[in-house]
This record gives structure tokens, C-alpha cells and sequence, in this order.
């Protein structure tokens, strides 16, 4: 399980490639990533995070998730500072024999990351700069993973 | 006692700051928080809706009245919109 | 929406990364990618298909994951032949604004290829060589679709 | 009539050959396999189980009772088992 939050750009082909390079164990490898969108003219993005606690806090979540499912690897990357439209925010990958394990894991790990890791996106465009306002969708979407598996 | 106070996001526009250090009385962060908004009108902005504000205690989520006891560090911001 | 099937290796990270490449009104991609399992100590897996129907098959399934979600671009690669324990058999890519779409066509692209597409796997392995069996787990996973969504 | 019929996988396998031309005088899917059946042990030994057969009419996913006219290509082949 790796987890790693960063400024920089990441290789999202190289990350893909290397995760879950040489395992003849995994049947199945979700990635999710995303993007900057450039809405309503949108010029850059810029997240904010809370060193300490945002490593910590996505360690939990990715450590849940291999509690809740059989994986053979997790991986987190997210992105703080500024990016502009088109460019990677963010990627999960899980690996697992079967794919239900897989696509599962990996929609639990956005829906957690989206709304209990510490980041903050704010949006610059012709307007000037806006914070992101959380959605209900995001906040209900976890309802969906309290029941259990 | 004295801890670490951080803010983020628009709360830590709204206050003028992303941390600090203060000396507090209170048992809870409520009680922190009421400390906070009586300083000053900067302070009673970013706390006006504290139903629109996420607490973490020791950098875990916690709820508003969570103890201070033992605490080194509180921080205020509002819902999270990482992903 | 691209479709390609095909006997030789792909490169996963150029196609993950070649995918959704220059787009600014796209939010989330989500990957799927089946590799090959030394199960029992397989040494080879051996994909047959039907030439002609195949490509259709998987076109028609694609549309129908662009009638039902919201999507920006759909990419499916699905190769035949023999392959090692490691490899990648196929992926699909699913792109969109909103992550619950990518997601969700991602999940049902897997579901209709796993058992509606002219695929048919042998395992070779220390016992000699045998046709993977479906599941019917896989017959009773489309289920969940024919509900609209 | 005449059309192609295919084979895939142990289909194929147990009836030893991929495709071949075939002249029948059957109204569908079904009657076509029992002219089939009634050639060779090898093609009973295929068809023993028609529940465990999936087949395709002109490359689209069919039922055994769909009907032959102005049809080219039938195929025959166990469930799918790709992605």
C-alpha cells in the first residue's frame, strides 16, 4: 500500500504501469484519476491540504478499504498547489483477484477521499478565485458503505 | 492550557491567519470557539455557521464538543472537497 | 470511442495516457484493465474469439454504455491469443465529468464483456490445458443493469 | 439452403473442425442442430447439453429457435468467458 501527497506532477502511464508490474496473483486493477475541468472558463485550480493529517488521514481510509475487501495492492496519489485544466489531480488504483473487489475498493477510496481527506479546492477563472463548495452528493454517497460490505 | 489553533481554506481568509498559537480556558473546542468569536468580528465571521465548519482534534475529525484535554492541536475548516 | 482487438501486447500507460490526453471537460477516468492469473500454476492463458462478430459485439455494448451514462470517451482493448501469467488480457477506460458515471460505465462495460462478447479463455497449466468455465456470477452480475439506471 | 456454420472453442473442439458448409433444409436454430446431431457421434457428443451452448445468427447473440431464413452464419459455442 503506498499512499503519497505531493506538489509535483505525477507520471500517471508510469504509475499505472509500474502498480501491480509482476504480481501473477491480481486478476483485476481499477485506476480512477482526476482531472482539472475548465468550467465556466476556468484558468487553474489550486488545493489546499493539512500536512500531518492529510497522509494520515488517507492511510485510514486506504486501510479500511483493505479491511472491507480483498486487495492485492492500494495506491493514493493526490496533488496540492496549483494545476491548471486537463492536468491529473488525483489517482487511486487497487488491484485484486476479482474485479468486484477492485471496482469496489476504488469507488470506496474516492467517495471517503472526496469528503473526509483534508483538501480544499479553489477555483480561478475570469471571475476572480472561488472556493468549491462540498456537495450533499458527496457527503450521501457515503451512505451507500455503512451497511457493510 | 495553550495548543495550536489552525485554519483553512476560507476560514483561514476569513481570520486572517492559518495558525496560531492560544492560550485557552475551555473544556471543549465549542468552548474554544466561543473564546475565539468574542475576540474579534473577523473571528465571529469565520464561526457564524458552525454547522458549515468540519473540526479536527490532534489531526482527527471530531465533533465541536469534543474535550481539550491533553489536546496539542485544533484546526477549523469547512467540508472537504479533495478527490 | 475507439475499439481494438487485437493479438499483440498493449502498453497500458500509453493507452491510460493517450486517453482523455488534451481534454479540459473531463473530471474523472476510470481504468479497468484484467491481467492473467498463475492460478494452480497456469502457465499460459489462450484467448479464442469470433473474428467479425467480436468487434461488433463490443462496439454495440460501448454504445450502450454511452446511451446510459453521461460520457466523454470509452475505450476498449481486448486481445486474443496466448498470453503469460502477468499479462494484460484487455482494458477498458471510461471518461466523464462526474466520477459515479465513469464508474458505473466502467463496472457495466466489464460486466457485458465478461459474458456477452465471443470470448473464450483456456488455461494452460501442469495438467495440461483446460476452457475456463463461466460463472454464474457473471450471468447473474448483468442483472443489475436491467433496471436502467 | 446452404450457410456457414462455425465452431468455437471445445465446440469446435469436440466436432474437430472451425467452420464448414452447410446444406440443410431446417426452418431454425433447432432444427438445424438435429440434422446436425443425426450425422455423427461427434456432433451429438457437441449437442448432448443445448443448454450449455450459446449461439449466434449472422454474429448477433440468438435464441435455438430463431428462424434460418436468408440467414448466412450460424455459430455455435459455450458461454462467453472474456474481459
Amino acid at each position: 500500500m503506498a499512499v503519497r501527497v505531493q506538489a509535483a506532477p505525477f507520471d500517471l502511464g508510469a504509475e499505472v504501469t509500474a502498480f501491480a508490474e509482476g504480481r501473477t496473483d491480481l486478476g483485476a486493477v481499477v485506476t480512477f484519476t482526476g482531472l482539472v475541468r475548465a468550467d465556466g472558463g476556468a484558468t487553474a485550480m489550486e488545493i489546499e491540504h493539512y500536512p500531518g493529517m492529510t497522509e494520515r488521514a488517507i492511510a485510514a481510509i486506504a486501510d479500511e478499504a483493505a479491511r472491507r475487501w480483498s486487495l492485492g495492492d492500494v495506491l493514493v496519489i493526490h496533488r496540492h498547489g496549483r494545476m491548471a485544466p486537463g492536468e491529473a489531480i488525483m489517482m487511486v488504483a487497487t488491484a485484486a483477484r476479482h474485479r468486484a473487489d477492485a471496482f469496489a475498493a476504488a469507488e470506496f477510496l474516492m467517495d471517503y477521499l472526496k469528503s473526509r481527506a483534508p483538501f480544499w479546492k479553489k477555483e480561478l477563472g475570469p471571475d476572480g478565485a472561488a472556493w468549491v463548495a462540498a456537495k450533499d452528493a458527496d457527503e450521501s454517497a457515503l451512505e451507500r458503505w455503512s451497511g457493510g460490505t | 492550557m495553550s495548543l495550536d489553533v489552525l485554519y483553512f481554506a476560507w476560514v483561514r481568509e476569513r481570520i486572517g491567519l492559518p495558525k496560531e498559537r492560544v492560550e485557552t480556558g475551555a473544556d471543549t473546542v465549542s468552548g474554544l470557539v466561543d473564546e475565539l468569536v468574542a475576540r474579534e468580528e473577523r473571528y465571529a465571521a469565520a464561526f457564524a455557521d458552525r454547522s458549515a465548519l468540519r473540526v479536527a482534534v490532534d489531526q482527527e475529525l471530531a465533533d465541536f464538543d469534543a474535550p481539550l484535554t491533553g489536546v496539542r492541536e485544533v484546526a477549523f475548516f469547512p467540508p472537504m472537497t479533495g478527490g
